[in-house]
């Protein structure tokens, strides 16, 4: 065992540390999910860009500096702690990113890597749609084939799409053999939304704010280049062992580590906070400490070669319980306070109603548990 | 013995259901929270419903018959305000009750003036502490009764000047409020912490509705969602999330009964009691609102969809007249001690 | 609404409380799990009989005194605050008696109500198998027809039998018709566990006495007279109406009031007590406060003649896990001394582990979780 | 960086695992528990083998090598202890471990003496507090180090009156003992929470490993046995139970890793680690005994069945060595204070 940190990742985290003290905005970045917000989001990826720290574990050739997890896990945890804003990039920076290394074309590599690291495409995922929320297999959004143009007109809907209100570019899975059933004939596709047949309605979430979309396809074309992966095989490439690694850095253990020690500082400032309350942050700063170890150890390992399985269900269900109870922990020490919108603590409450989505996106946690007990556990299938 | 309310009660229960089901259905009250309205009298209201609420005797209902009400005792309040808490109603319901109840138990001028108007509807009263004071309800108060250490008084809208506090629960009315003692009646003396319990009884009892309502939503999505081939209602960790949220809420009503009973009759236990109603039915409702969220996923987390409002308001109330960490500890005083209060009933 | 109790009632808790007060023992009986602890234990019943304080809500001419439910609540109050003896005739007397009251001829009445109230016969019950566990319709212990005799030849196994090593009769299921499945062709019988045939092996629990047993039926003949209500609807017989009374007396809330008294007391005892603790004292005390409402609120609707449905389910979830709860923060009080069996305190430790039997006996959580699901929410079936 | 033991100390729980997988299975245990041996130094343990351990090196594991052991530091410990927790193993090992550490830390005249013999297992160490104490592995020890306000004292057995205290767990050896300072040795100055932090390491990676073994036994279980025409680990309600535990599980042992880690290397953040350790792997382990109690369910709740002894000796050792109040306190003063010792790694 060796729990020291070599001097090149020290170093590392002090040139993060010290870019992000000069250069955090000093006031919060207007809403993500208003067009100024969203501008001002876009802004902010381009400085961590021009800085070579919007995508540090990618190829320097696409904007990165090739580190490995263990960087990545400091990187997060300097840019949490520094109270950076939300990275309006990560649905293609950590979701559709790991499944390019492994699946696209050079050319499809090139065509969209920097344009993505320098944040001039913004990816939203497409995913879910109204009738495939947990059982996504059930997905029916259809690409039929346009041998003539070369390529595919998708028709269909997805829902539930992340940050789509304002984004550029989807990725998704779509049915392209109409014969097929569930995991079968499913293709992956890149697609622009601002091509025509594209309608995107926002859907405001809990806050009130557009969050996520709906979006429809009314024979949409999409050129044979923008299928990621084979035609057919849609599932095999969304699921490949990359979404493991997307499991561990969907939610770096810095934003749960910066959280509890948000929370332990608002309990200093509670005056004589009930005990139970104090216990409870206790434990919240002992479970996001805990998160870390759990993912710096399935780092460790996945560096090693060993493959991450359900870990990232474990995992899943771990951090999405533990922002709701710090979150919630928040709350009760503010009692009367939690729910007015304008009170100097607000940020819980927002914080509060962002923690909720945990346990449902992403696979609903009973879909993790699932995952768990049958792939982990080997209990049989229902 | 008899641990439910009168049957006459019941049954206004029902009229008031009736009311609520026709004139505070969830788009009337999507209207109400997303009215861009800048008066804070109306903000957040449903227009002309109270007037209604008051033509069947709700605001009435345990206003004494000398000042025009109805004079029944709060156990037949009990079940209206679950009916309250089930259309997520966005009135001064809660304040109504524990502000008459301290006029009627104070008596004199500001009871004479005051409580018939409160009781037909023509008048809103709110109660609250302090100054500045917090109070809910206080955009829409015609009269604020407010406790400080030397006395209670009761303040017009006109002599205070009353700034809407922004809330994640649209239906509110909080405002925080800044007035002068100098020239305001006070309050034959009269112990405020009465009033404070009819206040637990009555938000208690919302909450039992809320949480009513959030299951009703919850189990009726459940049947009728389908994945994997059939009802998610059928898989065992919704059905079992679902019958904790059922059980939960099941326990808390007859101890908000038993909560309006000791009030009512000023019993020793009437502070725990309404303590442990308070704290049981706010648990079970927030209990509600996480499994209704979860079992709607998606859908659920999105404005256009109800439960939200029922949501934020759960979170509200229960944050409200004493949170958790406030009752568990007055409580734990009352059990802890030598000679706890008698178990009632 | 109305909660004050009329004095007849009152007048009736004196009177208990009275007898109680001058007839408990001063030291407990020895354990029930032994042989003379059997005894001294079924010597109490009949003290209680003496006292018409045995069976108070069965009619006078077997021995009560024709009490409602009400006046039950109010005795088992009382036999719990004074600290009496575990009633070791509680399974024929809680959960047969019922039964019998609604199927039993007035000839079966006659030979077996008095002497279960006189604790003559202590019963045990016989519904768990090997093979049928939570699914009880899966039971195959059969009793096949012996027209010659007039009766019923049994032979299979029962487990789990709570008190069959020393009990004298049993009461149970069995599947008279070998053709039948699930819950068809099952007939209640009544046995004497002395006949010629049955083997009674004691099983040991968590705390090593042989609490339940297994009872194996090797041709054991049952005559006519024995079979409780008709042939073949057993089932019917077992879940009638009266299933759902049994489900509100099988824990009444006198035992819980009385274990969050002690737990208060243990409280006050307990030298600075974490204040996480004190918080769970005062939950566990509410909560069985919380229980005791529901069941006299349950208790009151039933005289006024409402069935008693899936209550019972509600009932059963809330009181098992209020009852580990009470233990657990019991021994959480007692901190390092939880453990050690020869501890002045280590009443909670038996306590604890028998609190632990709750969420599995008398249907296990998971499936009265379901019964509430479906029969309550009306859910669909899995 | 390396959040796991190197390969050697892995290769040697192997083969700790096989030895006792072996010397150990649930018969012997089973026999240990139910021995009707009335000599004290035997009562509970497996004859023999603690020699057997001994000769792989299993007591003399992290003793130094100039006092005969393999000078292993704690975290080699780790995956050992783990595999002690599995096998419900009825021996001295978290007070070999504290024990040993602490002579070693002291040195002088008692470790020179006692130390090789602990190393070789022909003697058994225990620690405690106070006069008199209550202390596990009393029974069988041989050297009792004991802590009080002015020094810790070396008491040797034949010194002390040892009472067996009878408890849940047959395997845990604890006795109450009285003894005299006058004439006993004292160890040079030390600071004797280092002890109770290798102590607290210890126990939590027995947790761990007890959490395992119960988690492999409801799962087995769960396959195998039918209910309702199918497997019962096929039902949500079973699976979901099951994977709680699987979590919890999971993420406390790189938080027992570290905590050997922060302990061995004397940092500031080790009480805490060492607490946050006890505390994670002691509810985990109690989460896995009541699930696995509820999934074996009637069988389960036997004296015949192996899963007992596994859970009363989770209920003990997670009561031991401070429980989770003692070590939720001692976090809570690490956390809360102005400066906490900074995280490792």
């Amino acid at each position: 065992m060796d729990l020291t940190l070599d001097p090149a990742r020290e170093a590392f985290r002090a040139e993060v540390r010290e870019w992000l003290a000069a250069n955090v905005p000093a006031e919060p970045l207007p809403s993500l999910d208003t067009p100024s917000g969203f501008a001002a989001h876009r802004d902010w990826e381009r400085r961590l860009f021009e800085a070579r720290l919007a995508v540090v574990t990618w190829p320097e050739q696409y904007g990165g500096r090739g580190a490995d997890l263990l960087d990545w896990l400091v990187f997060e945890e300097e840019y949490w702690a520094a109270g950076a804003p939300v990275r309006v990039g990560q649905n293609g920076i950590f979701l559709l990113a790991p499944t390019m290394w492994e699946f696209a074309t050079e050319t499809q590599l090139d065509r969209f890597m920097l344009r993505m690291a320098r944040a001039d495409d913004i990816w939203a995922q497409g995913w879910s749609e109204p009738g495939a929320g947990s059982d996504l297999a059930a997905l029916r959004s259809r690409a039929d084939r346009d041998d003539e143009r070369g390529g595919w007109r998708v028709n269909g809907q997805k829902t539930w799409s992340t940050r789509a209100a304002y984004a550029d570019w989807m990725f998704g899975l779509f049915r392209t053999d109409p014969d097929s059933a569930r995991h079968h004939g499913l293709t992956y596709l890149l697609l622009p939304l601002d091509a025509p047949g594209v309608t995107v309605r926002p859907i405001r979430q809990l806050d009130g704010e557009p969050g996520f979309a709906e979006v429809f396809f009314d024979d949409v074309f999409v050129p044979d280049d923008q299928v990621l992966g084979e035609v057919g095989q849609g599932w095999k490439v969304a699921m490949s062992t990359t979404t493991s690694e997307r499991g561990l850095t969907l939610r770096p253990p810095g934003r749960f580590m910066a959280s509890a020690d948000r929370l332990v500082d608002l309990c200093r400032r509670t005056s004589s906070p009930a005990p139970a309350l104090v216990d409870d942050v206790v434990d919240a700063w002992l479970d996001a400490d805990a998160y870390r170890l759990y993912v710096q150890s399935t780092a460790l390992e996945a560096l090693e070669g060993k493959p991450i399985g359900a870990e990232s269900s474990a995992n899943k269900l771990f951090w999405s319980q533990l922002d709701v109870r710090i979150h919630e922990t928040a709350l009760r020490l503010l009692g009367y306070r939690a729910t007015l919108t304008d009170d100097p603590d607000a940020r819980w409450l927002d914080g509060y109603l962002f923690s909720l989505a945990g346990p449902i996106y992403a696979g609903t946690n009973e879909v993790q548990r699932n995952v768990v007990a049958e792939r982990v556990l080997r209990l049989p299938r229902g | 013995m008899r641990l439910r309310p009168e049957p006459d009660a019941l049954e206004f229960a029902a009229a008031v259901r009736e009311l609520l089901t026709d004139a505070c259905d969830s788009d009337v009250l999507r209207a109400a929270w997303d009215s861009t309205e800048t008066d804070p009298l109306r903000r957040g209201r449903v227009p002309g419903l109270w007037k209604r609420l008051a033509d069947i005797g709700v605001p009435g209902l345990t206003v004494p018959e000398a000042y025009g009400g109805a004079g029944m005792d709060l156990t037949a309040a009990v079940p209206v305000y679950v009916e309250a808490g089930r259309a997520a109603l966005p009135e001064p319901v809660v304040e109504t009750l524990a502000g008459s109840a301290l006029l009627a138990a104070a008596g004199g001028d500001v009871a004479a003036e005051w409580l018939p108007r409160i009781a037909a509807g023509d008048a809103v009263v709110a109660i609250g502490q302090g100054n500045p004071a917090l109070i809910g309800a206080a955009q829409w108060a015609d009269l604020l009764l407010i406790d400080t250490d030397d006395a209670i008084y009761a303040v017009e809208r006109t002599a205070a000047a009353i700034h809407p506090e922004p809330s994640l629960d649209h239906g509110i009315g909080i405002g925080r409020v800044t007035w002068q003692a100098a020239g305001q009646s006070v309050l034959p003396p009269v112990n405020g912490w009465d009033a404070f319990d009819v206040a637990c009884v009555a938000a208690a009892a919302e909450l039992v509705g809320l949480a009513q309502a959030m299951l009703d939503m919850a189990v009726t999505y459940a049947r009728q969602r389908e994945q994997f081939g059939k009802p998610i209602g059928s898989f065992q960790a919704v059905k079992h999330q679902l019958a904790d949220v059922y059980v939960a809420n099941a326990f808390a009503l007859p101890v908000v009964y038993r909560a309006a009973w000791s009030v009512a009759h000023h019993l020793p236990s009437a502070p725990r009691d309404a303590s442990h109603a308070k704290l049981a039915a706010g648990q079970a409702a927030e209990r509600a609102a996480r499994t209704a969220l979860q079992v709607h996923a998606g859908i659920g987390y999105t404005y256009e969809h109800d439960l939200h409002m029922w949501m934020k308001r759960t979170w509200t109330l229960a944050a409200a007249w004493g949170d958790a960490t406030f009752h568990r500890d007055r409580v734990a005083a009352a059990v802890l001690t030598e000679n706890p209060p008698p178990r009632v009933p």
